[in-house]
């Protein structure tokens, strides 16, 4: 199996309904530990990319994944904001010209991508940010695809692993972002930014993974 | 959710649009990407103070756009930080080729957004220079966090570096005053009551009638513990005294003491604070040279305080006595 | 009740002595009768303004004592008129010689206790003149009742005849100015909430979560009616109708509009409420000549607004425009 | 029987009792139709005069309510410090020089205080004011003495009347006082300021009827 231009734009799609529907959710978690936006940053940011989408279909991967980080960084703001659109357009710059993807690609485009999370936010796994959960998330697709594995295996072992990930930001104390000025007081709570981090990953497994491969 | 308000969307676009109408005078309001200038800029030679942050807080930062502070500001939507294009447009529209400084809130969020906006002036040749203010002793500061916040001092620093860039001072001395006032600055606050976001609906946290919560910032964040409410006299203890042995501030310091509400704290009760605070401060033989009592960063509908000293010398209290024209903070002028 | 006080009975008193300290280059506060007074007076061959009133509408009177406008104000306890011996006291600290004028918001009890201090004034010789403010369009005008409250107006008025005084006219035109402002002005205010007086410990009114109360005074007095939680857009237009109509405003004419929040309300929501207020003049062809937007005449910590709207022309634009040095309004200077 | 120096101040002192006990109940009568503190008003006027007490004792009795009258003038305030000041510096001009009262000479002061309210207030009777409790306590008064009845007898006519009048403020619309504001709404709430006279007129009948005469 590999990956075409609509399969990354309907996992685009996919997220951004993911987004739209847990909006609440992240939201909430976000007043735990932060400041209560989270799902609104998220979803200004992927409506924005909606109403985009049709200016993509004639684009090789690199271009539409640049979009998407182009976009959400003009319109999130936050945090969140920068992160995001430097994931994309970092992963937009390592699959330039595509217009499909391996999952050799998907690794290097992933790998891209959370460089230029952790390059922009200088977070640490431990930290309690979407590195927790998109780490662990890079590090178990890395080494799918070195065994061997269907883009499909790779995509659903990723995307639990960054689930696990997600869920262990749950006792941890905040050292990064705004969760981090709660100190003790952040511990107990599961990170925003890991929680959406992992629903992209998750969305990424359920729309491509579909076809088996 | 009780709020003068039409949509929870709209509020931000709204104000805009009455501040524009309301301060023709003193700014222009530019759209999409949204930022707050001021007229009759840029000003040959001057540099260009940028400064910006979630909405919510006013009347900061749009309130202090005009003659002797800031020449522009980018409001984000509530609580959240602006975006780079926003800040781009805003430094282009301001550099009048002496550069141009952006003064930046410790958030994340903030220091992101303005560190790509700042490349990207880079790219199209604009000086820029960034200091970023981190005044909030209720944060434990250490290298390994994100730090300290970005509170109080933010609205000092503007007015006094604004004034430092009237003068036509280089980037460098214009940052460095910026920079001094921080390193000199510390606040602490506390909140009565949760602020609501428009578009959350309901109170970012409950407090109960009768506790309150120390060491809140100023995006309805939980602050750092929470307690029985008690006196004036007992909170502004509280607030200070983590503030006075933070810097340390000593005995013959003169200090410009601000007594800040936070949206939805009456003046009067702002005046008890800062009685409790002249006391205090009497005690310990610190000399209060200057004082701002008002609610200049807010919090929403909030109600609380914070209290900001800043230790101050012969320049920075000849800047701060320096006239300001903007619709938040005037004098001399 | 929260609330940033110590005892409830000694709101006022500290919060006076705060305003002494912090102000010093402005006022001198007197105690026993209290009275807020402006340094370096009486001005000789000025008339001398006083005002007062219950406190808990900072920064109403006393934020407004200084060069172009007040020349004392009288703080009564909260809610409660002063008593004529304070209000005595301040009329001679203030005469000039050129006689004083009392400005005075249409409540009894600020009425009697004027009258009275009036009339102890006149037996020790200083010329007296008062003008009633009565802008509130929320109370039905009749000879026969206490008449409309006055409100908003008052801080207007104060600021307006304070230039016609610093001018040295004479009493009777400073006089003519004060009911000029007043003939010329309407008010109307609505709360979301509910204030709490320090000795009551409990809100005046309980207000649902989805109500709110419509032609509120500055008192927590209930207002003309109670309803549903209505727009922004909706809420401008039933303070602006009943103010347009009573004067009645026209085509043409130019205003100074006053956008005045109750203590509890953020500015944020002012600006909504302003946009909306340019709309609809803008709609029926009323030029706002100025505006004055923020918390000036409040009622505690009550959340809510009033629009207040002065017809103006070119003198009244004049005085307006005047320089003013206090701590609650300041300008030119 | 004839009131002395000394049942005048216990009089004072009796009412300063009562509104110190019903000063949460005139403040909840005041906060249903004008601003709240009717009683807090009050109960500061009468602790102020508690405090010149001891001058009081070798004062005549004009002397004495004259002080009363100046104490609540200069430290009540609001509508009731005037009102209630007026009627005791007239009550005092009344009975100036006087080491007792006779049944005649407390109509004469009943009626120059309320002369004196009604000169400063300018309320009318029927306008939801204390004067609808202090008119009917005064006719009542004048009626009992006419018709020779006792002092002790014409004081709890008197006081009963004031009372009758209290009630009558219910159903009233407010014409003056802050209660006018309110029109319609005013109607339904008895007047705090009736109230608080009533107490007045009750605490001489309870202090002097007692001195059966
Ligand atoms: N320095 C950082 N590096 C990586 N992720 C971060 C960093 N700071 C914050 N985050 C992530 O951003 C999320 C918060 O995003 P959001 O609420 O949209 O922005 P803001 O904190 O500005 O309100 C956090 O939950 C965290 O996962
Ligand atoms: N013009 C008036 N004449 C007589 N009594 C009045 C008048 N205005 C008000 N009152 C009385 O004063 C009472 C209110 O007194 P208080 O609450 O102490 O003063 P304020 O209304 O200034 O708050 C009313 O209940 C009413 O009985
Ligand atoms: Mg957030
Ligand atoms: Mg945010
Ligand atoms: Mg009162
Ligand atoms: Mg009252």
């Amino acid at each position: 199996m590999t990956v075409q231009r609509d399969d990354v734009i309907a996992w685009i799609q996919a997220f951004t309904a993911a987004i739209t529907e847990n909006k609440g959710y992240l939201t909430q978690l976000d007043s735990d530990i932060g400041d209560g936006d989270h799902g609104t940053n998220m979803d200004r940011g992927f409506q924005a990319v909606s109403a985009k989408v049709p200016e993509l279909a004639d684009k090789d991967i690199g271009a539409i994944l640049k979009t998407v980080g182009m976009t959400l960084v003009s319109t999130v703001g936050g945090a969140s904001g920068p992160l995001y659109g430097t994931f994309f357009l970092q992963a937009g710059s390592a699959t330039t010209g595509k217009l499909e993807l391996s999952l050799a690609d998907w690794v290097a485009a992933l790998q891209a991508g959370v460089d230029g999370v952790i390059m922009r936010g200088k977070a640490s796994p431990g930290d309690k940010t979407m590195i927790d959960a998109l780490t662990p998330a890079l590090q178990t697709l890395k080494e799918s695809a070195s065994k061997g594995s269907g883009f499909a295996v790779a995509l659903r072992a990723s995307a639990d692993a960054c689930e696990q990930g997600m869920l262990a930001t749950i006792p941890l104390v905040a050292r990064k972002g705004r969760a981090s000025y709660l100190g003790e007081r952040s511990a107990g709570h599961q990170d925003p930014g890991a929680t959406s981090s992992h629903l992209l990953l998750r969305a990424a497994a359920q729309v491509w993974a579909n076809q088996e491969g | 959710m009780k709020k003068l308000i039409n949509k929870p969307e709209d509020v931000v676009k709204e104000a805009l649009q009455a501040m524009a109408l309301a301060h023709a005078d003193l700014i222009k309001v530019c759209y999409n990407p949204d930022y707050i200038v001021r007229v009759g800029g840029p000003v040959q030679g001057k540099v260009g103070l940028l400064s910006g942050g979630g909405s919510g807080h006013e009347p900061m930062h749009g309130g202090f756009v005009g003659m002797g502070m800031l020449d522009a500001a980018c409001p984000g939507a509530v609580f959240t930080s602006p975006t780079p294009d926003q800040m781009l447009a805003a430094t282009k529209a301001i550099d009048g080729g002496a550069g141009v400084l952006h003064i930046v809130k410790n958030y994340t969020g903030d220091i992101l957004n303005f560190e790509m906006a700042a490349d990207l002036a880079k790219a199209e040749g604009i000086t820029v220079e960034a200091v970023i203010t981190n005044d909030d002793v209720a944060v434990k500061d250490s290298l390994y966090t994100a730090g300290r916040r970005g509170v109080g001092v933010t609205v000092l620093a503007e007015k006094i570096t604004g004034a430092a860039a009237e003068q036509k001072r280089s980037l460098k001395a214009v940052a460095d005053i910026c920079r001094k006032v921080n390193a000199n600055g510390r606040t602490m606050g506390m909140a009565l009551t949760s602020c609501t976001v428009p578009q959350a609906g309901k109170p970012t946290f409950e407090l109960p009638e009768d506790e309150m919560e120390i060491g809140i910032g100023i995006h309805g964040e939980p602050g750092r513990a929470r307690m029985k409410l008690k006196t004036a006299a007992e909170i502004t203890e509280m607030l200070v005294s983590p503030i006075l042995e933070d810097l340390p501030f000593k005995t013959g310091d003169s200090v410009l003491a601000f007594v800040n509400g936070l949206g939805g704290t009456p003046l009067i009760e702002l005046y008890v604070i800062y009685n409790e605070l002249a006391k205090i401060l009497g005690g310990r033989q610190i000399k209060i040279a200057r004082n701002l009592i008002g609610s200049y960063i807010t919090s929403l509908d909030m109600a609380g305080c914070s209290i900001t000293l800043v230790k101050m010398d012969d320049e920075l209290l000849s800047l701060w006595d320096a006239p300001v024209k903007t619709s938040g903070l005037r004098w001399g002028i």
